[in-house]
C-alpha cells in the first residue's frame, strides 16, 4: 500500500469552492494533484447518483464543496448538498465502505488557502483509509 | 418605472487606444453609444500590452488584456483608426468637428489573414520592444493585436514590388496614401498615455553605455514569453543567467536626475517590486534581488501586503538610499553601484549582474502636439489640467481625459478613468447636425420604434450549422499561454497525447488561445475538418468561456459545443514545480473535458426584461456623485443613505491638498442631489434584505425617521458606503487636548486659525493605526494630509516648526510637488521605523513627543503644542459586513468589498449588477472618489442600455413523460419556480430559472435536467477520469 | 335490579361502594390468585381482576376470576377490547356469567407499545365504548352483537374507566356520557391526586346531571414512597399529581413515607365521600394488597354492609 | 398515494447474491413521489449494489429500467424484452408492483427491494404519514374528515382514550392524538355535539378481514 495514491473526486460550486480552486492557483499554494474537480453551479446540484458513481468508478474518495453555511449563492443548495452527503455516507456505511470516504467542505470564493488546505486533508485522511475496498477487491479479483 | 436614457448622444472619438482609451470605448459602445478609437500605433494596447505580468496577482497581463482587446475590435459600435492622429478641431461639447488624418499602411487590413508569410520573407527585424531590437519593415506589435493585420514601414522596404508579390491575398499596398477624415463627434476623450523617461543621457547609470542595465519596461519585455529573448533571462553581454540583480527607484521622477519630472510617477514601486517578485518565483534562490528606493509608495489597495510579501515570502531586499552611480567592472561586465545609507555615513558598493532603472512615465511631444489642436489647457508637466471635483474635465467643455494624461496612474486606476470618462463622454447631448452615420440613442418616448430594432444589423456571427444527427467530431486546442502552461508542461507532448483520446477528432497547439491570430487559426480548423465539438486546454471558464465560445460561434457553432479544461489556473499554476504531475493531471483534464464535450448539445439562451431603475447605498460624495451622473442621463436613482444628512465624510474636510474649498462644493452637490426629481433620497435609511439578479433585484430598505419598510425595485446596485476616519487609541488620542487628528486640524485651521498661529512646535505622527498588524494596509490620504496641513500652518504662522515623522512618505504624482515645497518652507519631515517608533509624554497642556533621528542616530524631544496624528481610514467593518451578507458580496480581510478582478474591473463587483465606488472600495482621496463614483455610473450605463437581461442557457428543464408531479421540484426550489401546470406534470419558466439544479439533483423521477450540467454530462466527467482504470 | 351483582346491590341501598383490584400472576400460580383475594375479604365488595395488564401477559382474567368466585368472594371481570375480537370477548363473557361472575369492567387496555409484546397484532375490534355497548345488548336484548339471539344471556354490571385527567379536558364529561349512552352502570376513575381538578370534573358531570345515571367511583392509589409519588407524576400518562404530594411525601423520613402514603389516600377519601355524585372507592394498592383493609377501616368504611 | 421506503441494504443483497444478471425495476408512480423507488433510487441501489459485490470481487450485470406503473400489466410487458437478460428481477415497486411482476413472468424470481408501509399524505418535502387504512366503509364524514381507523394507535371509534396527553398519542410524542383532531375539528365545524353519539362498532368485512377485496366496474369490464 505504499505507492498508494488516491483518487478523489471533488465536486465544486461555481461561485465559491470552484472560484477558490482558482485562487489557489492564482496564488500560487500548491495542492495535491489527487483531487479531480468536476465545476457544477451549485453544490446543491450534486446528486446523490454523482457521489455513488464516483466512488463506483473507482474513486477513493468523494467531497463536495460549496459555500460558506448561509451564503450559499442559491440561499440553501450547500445544506441540500450537506444532506445528500450524509445521505450516501449512511448508504455506505450499509454495504461496509467507511462513510468518511465522503465529505461536504465550505469555502468562501476568496479561500485560496482553505481550498488547498481541504484538498491536503481530504487527500491525506483518504490515504489513511486506503483504496476504495469495492475497487480493491476487483483489482485483487482480476490479479487472482 | 422605465427611466431611459432621454439625451441624444452623438458619436465620441477616443484618443489613444491603450487600456484606458480601450475601456473609455467599449464603455461608451456598451452603453448603446459610438466610438473612434484613434491611435497612432500600428494596433491598439498601449503600454500594458508589453507588460509580462501585471501586480498584484502576478498574471500575464496579456490574457488578462486581451478578451478586452478582442470585444473591442469585433463591437460594431466602435470604429477602430489606427496609425491615426488628430489635426484639427472645431465647434464645442455637443457638436465637435474633428480632423484624423490616418497614414498609409500599407496592407489592406480587410485583406491581410495576419500570416506572416510576408514578415517571413523580409525577417530583417522585428520591433517587439523598444530599444532591444532593430525595426522591421513589417511590424506585429505583439500577438494579439488588434487590428488583426501586419503593417509596413515602406521607407525601410527596399523592394516593394517583391514584397507585393509575397503576399497571397494580395493584401500589400505599396501605393497606399495618407488620408484625411473629418467626423462630427459630441464629445473627445483623450487617452494618449505616456511615454517613458529615457535614461540615456545619464552617464551615471550606464544606460545605452553598459549592456547590462535597463529599463524596467525593457526587462518586463526580457521576462515576456513573446518578448525578443522568447522569455529566456540572460545578460546580453555574456548570454549567462544572472544572479544579483538591482532595481533602482525614480529614475527620471522626483526631480533626481537631470531632465528628470518633479512628480512621482506612482507606479513605480509596485512595478519594480513585481518584477522582483516575479524573478523570485521563477529562479528562486538561483537570483538575487535588491531595490533601491527612496520612499515605498505601495498606497493602493491591499499594495502594501503586496509589499510585504515581497520582503518577507520572497526574500526581495528592500534598500532605502539613493545609490548615485551604476560603474561597469570592465572583466566581467558587472555592475558595481554605490550608495550611503542615512544610519551609516560610510559609502557601500555591491555589485550585480544586471541593473534594472524604474524609469518613470513623461507625456511625450506629441501628446503636448495633440493637447495643443485640441486647445486644452496643460498643468506645468504636460499633463491635461482638471480639479478634484471635476477630475477628468479638461479646460474645454465636452473634452476629457482619462490614464496618464491625467496623472502618472497605475492601470487599475486608468481603467477607472476609462470608465468614468466615458460616462461622462455620454452625458454630452448631441447638438449637431443628424446626420444617417449617427446611431443616436432615442429617448424613452419613442424607444420601442428604433433604439433595438436595427440591432440585428450588427449581428456579426454566422448562422449555426446543424449539428444534430452528427457523430461528435470533437478537436482540442492547448494554449500554453506563454509560462503559464508551456513554463510547466511540455504542450506539445500533450497534443499528442489528446490525439490518442477516444473521440478526438484532432488536437493543436494553439499558443495563447485568447489571441486573434489563435483564434482565427482554431475557427479554421473547426471549418476544415468540420469539427462540432471543441475542447480548449487553457485556463479558467470562469474568466474565459465566453471568449472561447464567441470563437466556436464564429466558426458556425453553437456556443455550448465547448468546454474548457481548466489546465492553468488549477493545474500548472498549481503543481509548478512538479512538471510530471501537471502534465498527468493536464491529461486527465482533458480527457474529462472530451468526455463531457461528446454529449454536449446545442442550447440557446433566455432572456428578460431589464429594470433601468438604480440603487445607490450610500450619500457621500461618491454615491452622490454616482446618482448625479445617472439622474442626468434620465435615469431613475434611489439614494439610500444611514445618516439623517447627506455629504458623508467630505463633509467633514475643508481644504484639499491643492487649496480647493471643499465644504462649498458639498454643499452644492447635496443642493443638486436633494433637489433632482430623478433622485429619490431616502435618509436616514438601512437595507434589511436583498433578493434578485441583475435587471431585476428586489432591496428592502427602511427609511425616514419612523423607518418605515419599502421594497425597491432596481436593475443596478452602486455601493458608495465609504469608510470610517480611524481613531485609535494612541499617543494620548482623545485623552490630551493637544492630540488631534489630521482631520481636526484642518477643521481648526479653516475655522479657527487662531489656535494655531501661537503653536511654536507642530508635530505630526504618520501611519498612526495604518500599516500595523490591526489595520495592514496604507490610509493613502495621510501623507498628502500632512503635507497639506503642514504648508497650511506655515503660511498662518511662518515661524512654528512643524515636524513630520514619517515611514514612507507617499505623495503619489503631482503631490510630490506640494512635498517638495514644504521641505522648502521649512517643514522638517524625519523618518521613523518600525523598532524605533515615536513616543509621547504628556506635558502640561502640551505634548513632549520624543523620536530618533536617523542620521545622527540621537534621540531627540519636541516640546509640541499640537501633536497631529496621521490616522487615516478604516473600513467600516460593521455596515461591509452586513452589507456583504444582504448582498453576498465578497470583503478583503481588512473590510472593504472585494472587486471582481483586481487589475481589470476595479469597479464592478463579483456579483453582476453591482458596482463600488469611493472609500467602501479603499482608502483614496476625493479626487479619486470622484472619479470612481463617475466610472460606477458609467458601469452601471452598460448594463442599463440593454433592453433585456440574458440568462444564459443553464435552465432546469422538465421531461413531462418522466415527471411523476411529485411537487418535490416545487418544494424544493429556492425561488418557487416549478409548478405542476395544466397537464398534470412540473413546468419551470426558464425565464425565473436562477440555474441552481437543486430541482434537477432531487427529482426522484430524473424527469428534470439542468441544461450545461445533465447528470449523464456530469458523469462523462468521470468516465474521462477513470478511463485508464476501465 | 338489572343483575345480581353485590356491587349493584351496595349502590342501591345507597351506602358508598368499595372496589379494589388483584393482578393475577405472570404464571400458573393460582394460589397466589387465592392469597391476594382473602386479604380482601369483608373489605371490599368487589375485587377488579385485571386482563393483562399494561399490556403485559398474565394469567387470563376470566380464569382468575373463576378462582376467586369458588372461595366465594365477587370478581369484577375486566376485559381489554386489545386482544381479542368481538367473538372472542362474547364467548368469554357467557363463560365468564356461567361461573356465577356477574360484575365486569370493559376497557381498551393499554397500547402492547408498553408491554412485553410491543410486536404484538393488537385487536381493536371494538373499543371500550362498544363493548359496553355490546355487553348491555347482551343482557337487555339478550342479543349478541351479531344480532342472533342468546339462549340465557349473561346479566352483567357494567362497569368502564374513565380518567378525569386526560386531555382534551373538557371532552372528559362527554366521554362519560357516551359511555352512559352505550349503557355503563358504574366508573371507576384512574387514581385521583388532584382533588380540586377531580371536583370540578365531578362538578361538570352533576351539572349534566349524570351522577344520577351511572355510579362513579373514584380511584385512589396509596403511594409507597417519594419515589413512587415522583414516578407517577412524570412518568404516567394521564396522570396528574400535584407538587404538594410530592413535596408531603418526601417531606418525611423514608421510613414512615408509607405511612405517610396511606394517610394521604385515608384523607382523600374522607374529602370525596362528601361531593356529590361519588358513591363509592375504587382502591388500587398496587402491589400493595395487604394495605386495603387498613385503609377502608381508617376511612371510616368499614364495616362494608351485608347486602341480602 | 401508497409509501415505501427501502430495505436494508444487507437484506437486498443477501436475496440477490445467488444471482449475476439483475433486472433492477422501478416504478413511476407513488414510490417515485415518496421518493422509494423511482429513477432516481433505482440509479442509487444499482451503484451500492454493484459496490457492494464488488467487495466480494464480483460485478452484477445490472439492468436498470423504470416502468410508469408496475402495477398494470401493460407497463410490466414492456419488461419482455429484457427479462431475459436477467437472472432475477429486483422491484422498487410497492408490494402490488412486485407481484405483478411475478405473476407476469413466473418462471422469473422476483425480489422486494422496499418495504411497502401505508397510504399516506406528504405533510411536507420529505415527510410522509398514514392517512388511510383502507377500511373499505370510510366514516371520515362522522369524524371531521380525519380518521380515526388510520390515526389512533388503538384504532378507536369512541375515543380519546385516558393516554392522550397534550395533543399527542400515549405511544409516542411524535404522534398526534388523533381523537384532539378530531375533537378541534368538530368544534371548527360546530358539530360537538355529535360527539356523545357513539359510534358503532365497524364492520370489517368491507376491510381486509373480508378476504382479498376486488373491485368489479361492470360498466367498465
Amino acid at each position: 500500500m505504499k505507492d498508494f495514491e488516491p483518487v478523489i473526486v471533488a465536486f465544486c460550486c461555481h461561485y465559491c469552492a470552484y472560484t477558490a480552486a482558482d485562487m489557489a492557483g492564482s496564488k500560487r499554494i500548491a495542492y495535491p494533484a489527487n483531487v479531480k474537480i468536476i465545476r457544477v453551479p451549485c453544490s446543491g446540484k450534486v446528486d446523490t447518483i454523482h457521489i455513488m458513481k464516483a466512488l463506483e468508478n473507482g474513486a477513493d474518495g468523494v467531497y463536495v464543496a460549496g459555500c460558506l453555511e448561509g451564503d450559499c449563492h442559491f440561499k440553501n443548495g450547500n445544506l441540500r448538498a450537506l444532506q445528500r452527503v450524509k445521505q450516501v455516507q449512511a448508504l455506505l456505511e450499509e454495504i461496509c465502505i467507511e462513510p468518511e470516504r465522503v465529505e461536504m467542505v465550505t469555502m468562501s470564493a476568496g479561500m485560496g488557502e482553505r481550498f488547498a488546505k481541504a484538498a491536503f486533508e481530504i487527500t491525506e485522511k483518504i490515504r489513511k483509509l486506503g483504496p476504495n475496498p469495492s475497487k480493491a477487491a476487483m483489482e485483487k479479483a482480476k490479479a487472482a | 418605472m422605465q427611466n431611459q436614457n432621454s439625451i441624444q448622444t452623438g458619436k465620441v472619438l477616443v484618443v489613444g487606444g491603450g487600456v484606458g482609451g480601450i475601456r473609455a470605448a467599449l464603455d461608451i459602445a456598451e452603453s448603446g453609444g459610438d466610438a473612434v478609437l484613434a491611435d497612432n500605433a500600428y494596433s491598439i494596447g498601449g503600454l500594458m500590452t508589453q507588460l509580462d505580468r501585471t501586480f498584484p496577482t502576478n498574471n500575464c497581463d496579456l490574457c488578462t488584456l486581451s478578451p478586452h482587446l478582442s470585444e473591442s475590435g469585433r463591437e460594431l459600435h466602435i470604429e477602430l483608426k489606427t496609425m491615426t492622429e488628430v489635426t484639427g478641431i472645431q465647434g464645442a461639447a455637443g457638436a465637435f468637428e474633428v480632423t484624423l488624418k490616418t497614414r498609409p499602411r500599407y496592407i489592406d487590413v480587410q485583406k491581410c489573414t495576419a500570416c506572416g508569410e510576408c514578415f517571413e520573407r523580409f525577417p530583417e527585424c522585428v520591433r517587439f520592444t523598444p530599444g532591444l531590437d532593430h525595426r522591421a519593415p513589417t511590424c506585429m506589435r505583439y500577438p494579439q493585436a488588434t487590428p488583426w493585420a501586419y503593417s509596413v514601414d515602406m521607407e525601410k522596404c527596399n523592394d516593394p514590388e517583391a514584397l507585393e508579390k509575397v503576399c497571397k491575398m494580395g493584401a500589400i499596398l505599396p501605393e497606399d496614401r495618407a488620408e484625411e477624415t473629418l467626423i462630427e463627434v459630441s464629445a473627445v476623450i483623450l487617452a494618449p498615455g505616456a511615454s517613458i523617461f529615457d535614461p540615456a543621457h545619464l552617464d551615471h547609470f550606464g544606460k545605452g553605455t553598459y549592456p547590462n542595465v535597463f529599463t524596467s519596461l525593457e526587462y518586463e519585455r526580457i521576462l515576456s514569453a513573446s518578448g525578443p529573448t522568447g522569455g529566456i533571462l540572460e545578460r546580453p553581454s555574456d548570454g549567462k543567467q544572472p544572479e544579483r540583480i538591482a532595481w533602482i527607484q525614480c529614475v527620471g521622477s522626483r526631480g533626481i536626475q537631470k531632465g528628470a519630472a518633479s512628480y512621482c510617477s506612482s507606479a513605480c514601486c509596485m512595478f519594480a517590486t513585481k518584477e522582483a517578485i516575479v524573478t523570485r518565483e521563477r529562479f528562486k534562490d538561483d537570483i538575487e534581488t535588491v531595490i533601491f528606493y527612496m520612499d515605498m509608495r505601495t498606497s493602493g489597495k491591499d499594495y502594501e501586503l503586496y509589499y510585504q510579501r515581497a520582503k518577507n515570502e520572497f526574500g526581495v531586499r528592500f534598500v532605502r538610499c539613493r545609490p548615485h552611480s551604476v560603474v561597469q567592472n570592465p572583466e566581467n561586465m558587472n555592475l558595481e553601484i554605490s550608495y550611503t545609507q542615512d544610519e551609516k555615513s560610510e559609502n557601500i558598493t555591491e555589485e550585480f549582474d544586471m541593473a534594472v532603472l524604474s524609469t518613470g512615465f513623461m507625456i511625450s511631444e506629441e501628446t503636448r502636439k495633440m493637447a495643443e489642436v485640441m486647445g486644452i489647457e496643460l498643468n506645468p508637466h504636460g499633463f491635461a489640467e482638471t480639479a478634484s471635483f471635476t477630475p477628468i474635465e479638461t479646460s474645454k467643455p465636452g473634452i476629457f481625459v482619462c490614464g496618464m494624461f491625467e496623472s502618472p496612474k497605475d492601470i487599475p486606476e486608468t481603467m477607472v478613468q476609462g470608465s468614468a470618462a466615458a460616462c461622462k463622454a455620454l452625458s454630452i447631448p448631441y447638438r449637431g447636425k443628424p446626420a444617417p452615420d449617427h446611431k443616436l440613442r432615442a429617448p424613452a418616448d419613442d424607444a420601442a420604434e428604433n433604439q433595438w430594432d436595427d440591432y440585428d444589423e450588427y449581428e456579426e456571427f454566422p448562422p449555426e450549422r446543424d449539428v444534430t444527427g452528427e457523430t461528435p467530431k470533437v478537436g482540442v486546442f492547448v494554449c500554453d499561454c506563454g509560462y503559464n502552461i508551456g513554463g510547466v508542461i511540455n504542450v506539445p507532448e500533450i497534443v499528442d497525447y489528446c490525439k490518442t483520446v477516444a473521440g478526438v477528432e484532432t488536437a493543436v497547439a494553439v499558443g495563447h488561445g485568447c489571441s486573434g491570430e489563435s483564434q482565427k487559426m482554431m475557427e479554421s480548423l473547426i471549418k476544415e475538418h468540420q469539427l462540432n465539438r471543441v475542447v480548449i486546454g487553457g485556463c479558467s471558464p470562469r474568466t474565459h468561456e465566453t471568449k472561447f465560445q464567441d470563437m466556436v460561434r464564429r466558426a458556425g457553432l453553437n456556443k455550448y459545443l465547448v468546454e474548457i479544461a481548466n489546465i492553468r489556473d488549477q493545474d500548472t499554476w498549481v503543481h509548478g514545480d512538479q512538471p510530471e504531475i501537471a502534465a498527468n493531471k493536464a491529461k486527465e483534464l482533458i480527457r474529462m473535458a472530451v468526455s463531457r464535450v461528446w454529449l454536449s448539445i446545442p442550447l440557446a439562451d433566455h432572456t428578460l426584461p431589464m429594470n433601468k431603475d438604480i440603487l445607490v447605498v450610500g450619500g457621500g460624495v461618491s454615491g452622490m456623485t454616482s446618482a448625479l451622473a445617472l439622474a442626468d442621463r434620465g435615469f431613475k436613482v434611489f439614494l439610500a443613505e444611514r445618516s439623517p444628512r447627506l455629504g458623508g465624510m467630505a463633509a467633514n474636510i475643508r481644504k484639499t491638498l491643492e487649496g480647493e474649498d471643499v465644504r462649498s462644493k458639498v454643499e452644492e452637490m447635496i443642493e443638486r442631489t436633494m433637489n433632482h426629481e430623478k433622485i429619490q433620497v431616502m435618509a436616514p435609511a438601512i437595507i434589511v434584505d436583498h433578493a434578485g439578479m441583475p435587471g431585476m433585484f428586489t432591496t428592502g430598505v427602511q427609511s425616514g425617521p419612523q423607518m418605515f419598510y419599502s421594497s425597491i425595485k432596481h436593475g443596478v446596485t452602486i455601493l458608495a458606503t465609504g469608510a470610517l476616519p480611524n481613531r485609535p487609541s494612541e499617543y494620548f488620542l482623545n485623552e490630551h487636548d493637544a492630540v488631534i487628528t489630521q482631520l481636526e486640524l484642518d477643521e481648526r485651521i479653516e475655522d479657527n486659525p487662531e489656535s494655531v498661529k501661537n503653536a511654536e512646535n507642530v508635530v505630526m505622527i504618520q501611519c498612526v493605526g495604518s500599516r500595523t498588524t490591526d489595520n495592514p494596509n496604507c490610509s493613502r490620504v495621510c501623507c498628502q494630509a500632512a503635507v497639506k496641513n503642514a504648508l497650511r500652518i506655515i503660511k498662518i504662522n511662518p515661524d512654528a516648526r512643524v515636524i513630520v515623522l514619517y515611514r514612507d512618505m507617499r505623495t503619489y504624482g503631482f503631490q510630490e510637488d506640494y512635498y517638495k515645497k514644504a521641505r522648502e518652507k521649512g517643514v522638517v519631515f524625519v523618518r521613523y521605523g518600525l523598532e524605533d517608533t515615536p513616543v509621547a509624554e504628556a506635558d502640561g497642556d502640551k505634548v513632549n513627543v520624543i523620536f530618533k533621528e536617523p542620521i545622527l542616530g540621537v534621540k531627540v524631544s519636541v516640546n509640541a503644542d499640537i501633536l497631529c496624528l496621521s490616522t487615516g481610514f478604516i473600513s467600516d467593518d460593521e455596515s461591509t459586513e452586513d452589507l456583504g451578507f444582504i448582498f453576498h458580496l465578497q470583503r478583503t480581510d481588512d473590510g472593504y468589498f472585494l472587486e471582481d478582478h483586481v487589475k481589470l474591473r476595479p469597479v464592478d463587483l463579483p456579483v453582476p449588477g453591482f458596482f463600488v465606488a469611493g472609500t467602501a472600495h479603499a482608502p483614496k482621496n476625493i479626487r479619486e472618489s470622484i472619479v470612481q463614483a463617475q466610472a460606477a455610473a458609467g458601469r452601471a450605463q452598460t448594463l442599463l442600455s440593454q433592453d433585456t437581461i440574458n440568462l444564459g442557457a443553464s435552465v432546469a428543464k422538465v421531461d413531462g413523460k418522466k415527471c411523476a408531479a411529485c411537487l418535490i421540484c416545487v418544494r424544493a426550489c429556492p425561488y418557487s419556480v416549478p409548478y405542476i401546470n395544466a397537464d398534470g406534470y412540473s413546468e419551470i419558466d426558464p425565464a425565473r430559472c436562477h440555474g441552481c439544479g437543486i430541482c434537477a439533483s432531487e427529482c426522484p423521477a430524473k424527469a428534470i435536467q439542468l441544461m450545461q450540467f445533465q447528470d449523464d454530462q456530469i458523469l462523462a466527467r468521470l468516465d474521462g477520469l477513470f478511463e485508464r482504470m476501465n | 335490579m338489572k343483575t345480581e351483582s353485590v356491587l349493584e346491590k351496595v349502590f342501591n341501598s345507597g351506602q358508598l361502594a368499595v372496589t379494589s383490584e388483584c393482578g393475577p400472576p405472570r404464571g400458573a400460580l393460582p394460589e397466589k390468585v387465592i392469597e391476594k383475594a382473602k386479604m380482601l375479604a369483608g373489605y371490599v365488595d368487589g375485587i377488579n381482576v385485571t386482563d393483562n395488564q399494561t399490556a403485559m401477559v398474565r394469567m387470563s382474567s376470566l380464569a382468575a376470576c373463576i378462582l376467586i368466585k369458588q372461595i366465594g368472594l365477587d370478581p369484577i371481570f375486566q376485559m381489554v377490547t386489545r386482544d381479542r375480537n368481538r367473538l372472542a370477548m362474547q364467548s368469554d363473557i357467557i363463560g365468564a356469567y356461567s361461573h356465577g361472575i356477574n360484575t365486569m369492567l370493559c376497557l381498551s387496555g393499554d397500547h402492547p407499545h408498553f408491554g412485553d409484546h410491543p410486536m404484538a397484532a393488537n385487536v381493536y375490534d371494538l373499543d371500550s365504548v362498544q363493548l359496553v355497548q355490546t355487553v348491555r345488548n347482551m343482557r337487555d336484548n339478550g342479543k349478541f352483537q351479531g344480532g342472533d339471539d342468546i339462549l340465557n344471556p349473561p346479566k352483567m354490571f357494567i362497569g368502564a374507566a374513565a380518567n378525569p385527567f386526560a386531555d382534551p379536558f373538557e371532552l372528559r364529561v362527554a366521554r362519560l356520557a357516551k359511555k352512559i349512552n352505550a349503557g355503563v352502570d358504574f366508573i371507576q376513575t384512574q387514581c385521583i391526586y388532584n382533588m380540586a381538578k377531580f371536583e370540578k370534573w365531578m362538578k361538570g358531570v352533576c351539572d349534566r346531571g349524570l351522577d344520577k345515571k351511572v355510579h362513579i367511583m373514584p380511584g385512589i392509589t396509596p403511594m409507597k414512597s417519594a419515589g413512587m409519588a415522583r414516578y407517577m407524576k412524570n412518568k404516567v400518562p394521564g396522570m396528574d399529581v400535584p407538587d404538594e404530594i410530592v413535596k408531603r411525601m418526601a417531606g418525611v423520613p423514608k421510613e414512615k413515607q408509607a405511612a405517610e402514603g396511606i394517610k394521604i389516600a385515608v384523607e382523600q377519601i374522607q374529602r370525596l365521600k362528601d361531593v356529590q355524585g361519588v358513591h363509592g372507592f375504587h382502591i388500587m394498592a398496587i402491589e400493595w394488597e395487604q394495605k386495603v383493609p387498613e385503609i377502608v377501616e381508617k376511612a371510616g368504611l368499614y364495616p362494608r354492609p351485608v347486602i341480602e | 398515494m401508497i409509501t415505501a421506503e427501502r430495505k436494508p441494504m444487507e437484506e437486498i443483497i443477501a436475496s440477490v447474491r445467488p444471482y449475476n444478471r439483475i433486472l433492477l425495476v422501478g416504478c413511476n408512480e407513488c414510490v417515485t413521489v415518496c421518493a422509494a423507488g423511482g429513477r432516481k433510487e433505482v440509479g442509487i441501489l444499482s451503484s451500492a449494489l454493484q459496490m457492494a459485490f464488488m467487495q466480494e470481487g464480483k460485478t452484477l450485470d445490472i439492468k436498470e429500467l423504470t416502468l410508469e406503473r408496475q402495477c398494470d400489466p401493460e407497463y410490466v410487458e414492456e419488461l419482455v424484452t429484457v427479462i431475459d437478460q436477467a437472472d432475477a428481477v429486483l422491484s422498487m415497486a410497492c408490494g402490488c408492483g412486485v407481484q405483478e411482476v411475478a405473476r407476469r413472468y413466473k418462471d422469473k424470481p422476483v425480489y422486494p427491494a422496499l418495504n411497502t408501509k401505508f397510504m399516506g399524505a406528504s405533510e411536507r418535502q420529505g415527510v410522509w404519514a398514514e392517512r388511510c387504512q383502507g377500511c373499505g366503509d370510510c366514516i371520515l364524514g362522522l369524524t371531521g374528515g380525519i380518521c380515526p381507523v388510520a390515526r389512533c394507535s388503538k384504532r378507536l371509534l369512541n375515543g380519546p382514550c385516558g393516554g392522550s396527553t397534550a395533543g399527542k398519542c400515549e405511544i409516542s410524542q411524535d404522534v398526534d392524538c388523533v381523537w384532539q383532531l378530531i375533537w378541534d375539528r368538530m368544534k371548527a365545524l360546530g358539530i360537538e355535539n355529535r360527539y356523545e353519539e357513539v359510534m358503532m362498532a365497524k364492520d370489517w368485512r368491507s376491510s381486509r378481514d373480508g378476504g382479498p377485496r376486488k373491485i368489479i366496474r361492470e360498466d367498465l369490464v
